[in-house]
């Protein structure tokens, strides 16, 4: 037993990958329905602990490095865990475990039954490709883990209703290739100046070369890849098609975790590998990222503000979302910083919580199979005096919509904090209105769908629905609950963020709060 | 510009093709083909960074002394790539089966016409 | 007897901001028994202004500033509550007018049966623990918690109707409160968080000495246009939009919480975030401009509006603009005017709309010009208005009036003669708003077909609905005479206890 | 001789893939590039890619896109615009950028470039007594960076996984699956061909058989599970092209392939597991036996086979699922 527990212990940096990885044939080989999806239940919060032990060893005992093999870097394959990135690894877990929860009850109406256990393997091997890229120490293992998350999250994506979630899955398969066929270039490229592939050994190798063309073409083009899978503006045209015609619980783990994790790569290529004084104040990286996550903050805003279908409507809100991270990035600052990591584990927390609660929404009026002419179960309209019928699923609507508005006690108000106390140490008063003006405009997209729930009238009589099972209503509960909890507790999700922004930003380690 | 890059000058030929075949046909599959190309040439120009000159293929020669081998690493990442891309190709081959099985066309101007009309009919039928 | 029940008055800040929260859990759960629910309601509010006067005033007047620290809402930043006699005063409104104005809404709503009472309940109860949050809030960012909670509390008392127009008004008002203070307030807090490294309350403010007189100018418009419920031209739209509200709901907007809550701010901010020496440099002076041309603007607007209720409306913005003139002109006498004037403003505020409410459920009218003649036929509800008229005026001998004094001779002591003449001004035009609706119900000749007010029987409405007016109105009387022991207590928040360091007017 | 490959290659992409608008002609351009391109990978010292990609860019990708086009159309639509003007901008600035990126380059072949002095000499040097083969790229790629072997296996199988979600059962939402068993045209029409089954049906053994070979000789010369899988597969896609799809379902059922293409990830993974067990990290081959060096063997052994196993049931399955798709009738696509 203590033998097992020492095993365990010793290699939780890669458990945590591999666990769903194994479980991903294991599904294929059980097959059966329900049992397969206790295998991945179980998984999935077994990462999940092995993830939270693992940022606590982190958090006590500093960076942790583990070699795959058995072999050194930069021969080998390292696993390498920071405050950085187990503060990822436990979100994406988390996300996983969460919505796992509430997967049947969606996967027994959208998906035809005879490829459940598929479902299944195909949602553990997205968790594996994003863990794996999370907890990755080698760039090439960057790229491979991407596109495992890439391929399984096109199948997860095409599983949708209706016929358009193929057509957007086969789009977002061509620009996402591209995308990871560019990190594939910059990382060739870097190898080709350095001849290492590891991160720490890159971050190393990197100032010799400093003022390299070379270096400066593979920074574009992983920047260019990362950005295609974060969806940043101008990169942004897959997703809003993707997050709607997906299936539900499918839109939740995605929107929670992909985005997240690209934004994980953005930020570990440019502040640990190429470094501060390479891509910031050589290169100036930040001049363009700047203004791009300012229009992508607003535009987003603005397009939720005029879509009619709930569903879309929160994909354009992710849009703006993922718009304050990268202006959290881009501040350069520690505060910045700060709350660009602590955005994305409280937007993952809360934009999970919005679309399982449309999920709800969804269990209720979509119908297996649908067609064409039963399409729109999530229109603004069919969402009428909700807030009478099914109060739980709308209480938990509002609330997740406060936090994204940034009510102060929500998650949402933690973030919008930091992220403008960074636009103020980096002397930008106007970056901070614009995230304030970002926020005023979620009011707008917001309010307009709690008037919907609770001041029209529902449609018709014999539309009077009853509300979600606990199966899935629950999953959205905790996540919403997560999200007013960690608002008001925030010593967690704070500490770990700017001890991650500490990783990232080693200068100024010490600095502000 | 020394005379020795002339090989990634290639590469970047055909990367720009792949691009321009993937950003401007319409069809489909004629897509995926140009993804094909674009990852091959960032294929060859990893290959091409691992020659050496007057060297051979990195498989060890029993007693020989002072062979030149050429790098196999980017062989050993290149045989990982080339397997990612024949699975995008399979699963995008898969998805454009299923497209035109769902709309009758894989020329995206097409489907986007049928996807607005799509549309439409679910703001009607929501807003019944 | 407190230390037997082990009530410190530590404790007792606790105890009182989270009892309307415990009444609103309370008033959801007896929420099929309508009686129980009001009975809930109005043993809250009781115990709760049992505490705040009975246990946190005299420690507070006794020169002890109680604080408990709950928990760290941000890395080195606490949600923490104090006591301090501007906020206790603000607390002792909300808590007490809360009752009050239970009691009113009891006879209102259920004499209108409306639907959805609970709800109703529990969210003025949650509107209160809002207020009650601002006012014992010991730094900004509890203060930015609480005055949110409120905004959001009170949409659904001002959207109760579920009409289109109520829906259209919701819609103002929370878009405007909440996009002024998360894009105004929010980064003027931020900003002093990041320039300070503190947020908290203190004598003397916090900024001396960090900022400039211009960015201080700045700061002290974000806060002003930030605080929208402060109603400040042109953040007022929210006001007179939020009317279509049922009027309990207004007598909270104007009286007990909203409203007050912005002001209440203002001053706060005024006196511990920015101190008055720093202030006294000009900085304020657009503000002060601003605040005086709301303060006109609003009462010749007023001199024109209809319908009742609207014509209030416009009469509190131009009253908030008094308050926020004197807490700007950084004179020691005008902001113990500022705080006497949230206090005789309320009571005055609150009586006048108790009696529209009254009106209009008795009689079913709402305009100036169906009301001729009425006053005789309810003479307890036009005395009562008659009452609050003159204390917002400030007529002695109300409350009003001492309030006023205080403010003009804090624009004396500023040495700002103009504020002077504009107090004047827009006392005169209050006279012109609200005169002749008095002169109209006690000497006015009804239509020829308005039988209800033709009739000579009298005929008052229902005692729920005209004891509250009555009673608002006769505390009115009382604050004229408890209006010293009031200005002392408040000159305890510029450091100095008695009004003689601050020479009484 | 490289420069002459790359002038074919260029030639091919641009004109044969980008201009053609018969997509069966482009199809085999694709396939033409890719032959070349494995030439030029043969000409560049890596065997082992060449290898592969002949397998995969003109084997298996040709297959799955004829297939592909025999479900759908086969043609491109005509348009007016033949260039488009933004794509050409953006794709002109992209190929500025690498150009200018290029001139920092190391030069072609030389030797004294960071990829050859850094990291690989230890390979070089020590990989012989290390892990084993003589082959480098094998111990690279199995043991050294034997993790990323294992992430290309899994990305298979999430292909796999991905495919079979698409293309098993229902051939439209709502629609009943009308497909008969065992009626596929293909192998129909190849059963009339004799001079082809003459021809191809005694070579089938044999490229079983050198499948085998390859799977266990990838230690010495170029070759692995992965191109072992592939031949394999390509054996038995020929296999189905002549007895006909259903007989080679009866071998492979789909509950049999699933569990094929699990089972080598299965596989796989468990010798990394006992590695963890045994008490080293995971996939250490070290602890497997009581000497590393035979460890390392063993574990190689049973990786490559997984990586065989997998790969080789996912091809066939991806074969299966796309030629045994029969094509849906126009009227069906008019209805919809």
């Amino acid at each position: 037993m203590s033998h097992l527990i020492s095993i365990v212990t010793e290699n939780l940096p890669m458990l945590q990958v591999v666990l769903p990885m194994l479980a991903a044939p294991l599904c294929v080989v059980v097959h059966h329905r329900r049992a397969t999806w206790w295998v991945a239940l179980v998984v999935t919060w077994a990462s999940f602990a092995n993830s939270v032990a693992l940022a606590r060893k982190v958090y006590l005992e500093g960076p942790l490095s583990y070699f795959v093999g058995g072999w050194e870097p930069p021969w080998g394959i390292e696993l390498r865990i920071d405050e950085l990135n187990a503060f990822v690894l436990c979100l994406v877990s988390a996300i996983c475990a969460v919505v796992l929860i509430a997967a049947p009850r969606s996967f027994d109406q959208e998906v035809e039954s005879d490829r459940h256990h598929l479902a299944y393997a195909a949602f553990l091997l997205c968790m594996t490709g994003l863990m794996g890229i999370a907890s990755a120490g080698d760039a090439f293992n960057v790229f491979v883990f991407l596109e495992i998350s890439s391929l399984s999250s096109y199948g997860l994506i095409a599983l949708g209703p209706s016929r358009r979630a193929l057509s957007s899955a086969l789009r977002y398969l061509i620009v996402g290739t591209l995308g990871g066929t560019f990190i594939l270039l910059g990382v060739g490229l870097l190898y080709m100046s350095t001849g290492t592939l590891n991160l720490v050994d890159l971050q190393q190798r990197i100032p010799a070369s400093d003022g390299h063309r070379t270096i400066v073409v593979a920074m574009v083009c992983v920047v260019v890849g990362a950005c295609i899978k974060l969806a940043l503006v101008p990169l942004h045209g897959w997703l809003p098609d993707a997050y709607t015609f997906a299936p539900s619980v499918v839109t939740a783990f995605l929107a929670a975790t992909a985005t997240k994790v690209a934004f994980y790569v953005l930020a570990r290529f440019l502040f640990s590998v190429f470094g501060v004084a390479s891509s910031i104040d050589r290169f100036h990286v930040d001049w363009v990222l700047l203004p791009l996550a300012l229009v992508a903050m607003v535009y987003g805003a603005a397009a939720a503000i005029f879509e009619r279908d709930v569903k879309r409507m929160l994909a354009y809100s992710s849009l703006s979302q993922i718009g304050y991270m990268v202006v959290g990035l881009a501040l350069v600052t520690k505060s910045g910083l700060t709350g660009g990591i602590v955005h994305l584990v409280n937007h993952g927390l809360m934009k999970c919580g919005l679309f399982l609660a449309i999920a709800c929404v969804v269990l209720r009026f979509g119908s297996p199979h649908l067609g064409v002419q039963r399409l729109g179960s999530t229109h603004l309209d069919r969402l009428r005096g909700l807030g009478r019928s099914m109060p739980w699923t709308s209480a938990a609507f509002v609330l997740g919509g406060l936090s994204m508005i940034g009510v102060p006690a929500t998650v949402g108000f933690v973030s919008k904090w930091y992220l403008v106390l960074g636009a103020f140490e980096a002397g930008k008063w106007w970056v901070a209105a614009l995230i304030l003006f970002s926020s005023a405009l979620a009011i707008a997209y917001v309010w307009k769908v709690v008037e919907v729930l609770y001041f029209a009238d529902p449609p018709r009589r014999e539309d009077e629905v009853g509300e979600a099972p606990w199966w899935v209503l629950g999953p959205t509960w905790v996540l919403v609950g997560a999200s007013l909890v960690f608002g008001v507790w925030t010593a967690p999700t704070v500490r770990m963020a700017s001890a991650a922004a500490e990783v990232l930003l080693p200068a100024l380690a010490g600095a502000g709060p | 510009m020394g005379p020795g890059l002339y090989n990634y000058w290639m590469v970047i030929v055909l990367m720009m093709t792949g691009l321009y075949v993937v950003l401007a046909r319409p069809n489909l599959v004629k897509k995926i083909m140009g993804v094909t190309i674009f990852q091959m040439s960032v294929i060859m120009l990893y290959i091409t960074l691992g020659k050496v000159a007057g060297g051979t293929a990195p498989i060890l020669i029993e007693g020989a002394e002072d062979v030149a081998y050429s790098n196999p690493v980017p062989h050993v990442l290149m045989l990982t790539a080339i397997v990612v891309g024949i699975a995008t190709t399979a699963l995008g081959l898969a998805l454009a089966i299923r497209v035109y099985e769902e709309f009758g066309t894989l020329e995206d101007d097409e489907i986007r016409d049928a996807e607005i009309a799509d549309a439409m009919a679910a703001e009607a039928g929501g807003a019944d | 007897m407190n230390d037997a029940i082990g009530l410190t008055p530590e404790s007792v800040l606790l105890v009182a901001v989270l009892l309307p929260l415990a009444t609103a859990v309370a008033v959801v759960a007896f929420g099929r028994w309508p009686n129980l629910r009001e009975g809930a309601t109005l043993s809250g509010g009781a115990v709760t202004l049992a505490l705040v006067a009975g246990i946190l005033l005299p420690a507070v007047r006794g020169g002890g500033r109680p604080r408990i620290d709950l928990f760290e809402i941000l890395p080195g930043l606490q949600v923490s509550l104090h006591g301090e006699p501007l906020g206790l005063i603000f607390a002792l409104v909300a808590s007490s007018l809360w009752i009050v104005t239970s009691l009113f809404a009891v006879g209102y709503l259920r004499g209108h049966h409306s639907p959805n009472q609970t709800r109703f309940f529990t969210f003025f109860a949650l509107a209160i623990f809002g207020a009650l949050g601002v006012a014992l809030s010991a730094n900004l960012l509890t203060l930015f918690l609480f005055y949110e909670l409120i905004t959001l509390c009170t949409f659904p008392l001002v959207t109760h109707d579920g009409t289109e127009r109520a829906k259209k008004a919701g819609r103002l008002y929370l878009g405007l409160l909440m996009s002024t203070s998360v894009g105004l307030m929010l980064p003027a807090v931020i900003w002093i968080w990041n320039t300070t490294g503190t947020l908290e309350f203190r004598p003397g403010g916090i900024l001396q000495g960090h900022v400039a007189g211009g960015s201080a100018a700045v700061l002290l418009a974000l806060f002003a246009f930030g605080t929208a419920k402060a109603a400040l031209m042109p953040v007022h739209r929210w006001l007179p939009a939020a009317m279509v509200a049922p009027t309990p709901v207004s007598a909270l907007l104007h009286a007990v919480a909203v409203v007050k809550a912005g002001v209440f701010t203002l001053t706060k901010v005024v006196v511990y975030v920015f101190g008055l020496d720093l202030l006294s440099t000009g900085a304020a002076r657009p503000i002060q401009w601003i605040a005086a041309f709301t303060l006109l603007a609003a009462s010749v607007v007023a001199l024109y509006q209809d319908n009742l209720k609207r014509r209030l409306a416009y009469s509190t913005i131009s009253q908030l603009a008094y308050i926020v003139l004197g807490a700007t002109l950084a004179a020691p006498k005008a902001l113990v005017g500022a705080g006497l004037h949230i206090v005789m403003h309320a009571f005055g505020k609150i009586t006048l709309f108790f009696c529209a409410g009254a009106i209009y459920v008795h009689a079913h009218k709402t305009n100036l010009r169906q009301m001729h003649g009425l006053g005789r036929r309810m003479p307890v509800t036009f005395m009562a208005f008659f009452l609050g008229s003159l204390s917002v005026i400030g007529v002695p001998p109300l409350g009003g009036s001492w309030s006023k004094l205080w403010l003009g001779s804090g624009a004396a002591q500023g040495d700002e003669p103009w504020a002077v003449a504009v107090y004047m001004l827009a006392s005169l035009l209050a006279i012109g708003y609200l005169m002749p609706v008095v002169a109209r119900g006690f000497f006015g000749e009804p239509s020829p077909d308005d039988a209800f007010c033709r009739d000579q029987d009298i005929n008052e409405a229902s005692p729920l609905l005209s004891l509250p007016p009555a009673f608002t109105a006769l505390c009115c009387l009382a604050l004229f005479v408890f209006a010293g022991e009031l200005a002392d207590f408040l000159g305890g928040m510029l450091g100095a206890p008695t009004s003689t360091a601050i020479g009484a007017p | 001789m490289d420069v002459l490959l790359f002038a074919f290659l260029v030639a091919t992409a641009v004109w044969g893939v980008s201009r053609l608008r018969d997509l069966f002609a482009a199809t085999m351009m694709l396939s033409l590039f890719s032959l070349l391109s494995a030439g030029l990978f043969m000409v560049m010292d890596a065997v082992d890619v060449a290898f592969t990609e002949a397998s995969v860019g003109a084997g298996i990708s040709t297959v799955l896109l004829l297939s592909t086009l025999s479900l759908t159309h086969r043609r491109e639509k005509r348009r007016e615009r033949r260039l488009d003007p933004a794509a050409l901008v953006l794709v002109f600035a992209v190929g500025a950028l690498l150009l200018w990126g290029s001139q920092d380059m190391p030069a072609y072949g030389d030797p004294q470039a960071p990829v050859h002095t850094y990291m690989v000499p230890r390979f070089l040097e020590q990989s012989g007594e290390e892990v084993g083969p003589p082959n480098i790229v094998t111990s690279v790629l199995a043991s050294y960076r034997g993790y990323d072997t294992f992430g290309e296996a899994t990305v298979v199988f999430t292909a796999a996984v991905g495919a079979l979600l698409l293309l098993t059962g229902l051939r439209r939402r709502g629609e009943a699956d009308s497909r008969e068993p065992g009626g596929d045209e293909q192998g129909v029409r190849m059963r009339g061909n004799v001079i082809l089954r003459v021809a191809i049906r005694p070579m089938i053994p044999f490229i079983l058989m050198f499948a085998l070979y390859v799977q266990f000789h990838g230690d010495y010369g170029p070759g692995g599970g992965f191109q072992a899988g592939v031949i394999f597969a390509a054996g038995v896609i020929l296999a189905a092209l002549i007895w006909g799809l259903h007989r080679v379902r009866e071998v492979f059922t789909p509950r049999a392939l699933e569990l094929l293409i699990a089972g080598g990830i299965l596989l796989y993974g468990s010798v990394g597991v006992v590695a963890m067990v045994r008490g080293g990290n995971f996939l250490d081959y070290d602890t497997l036996a009581h000497d590393p060096v035979h460890g390392q063997h063993l574990g190689i052994l049973l990786v490559e086979l997984g990586v065989g196993i997998t790969v080789a049931s996912v091809m066939i399955a991806l074969f299966l699922l796309f030629a045994g798709r029969g094509r849906r009738s126009p009227s069906a696509v008019e209805s919809g």
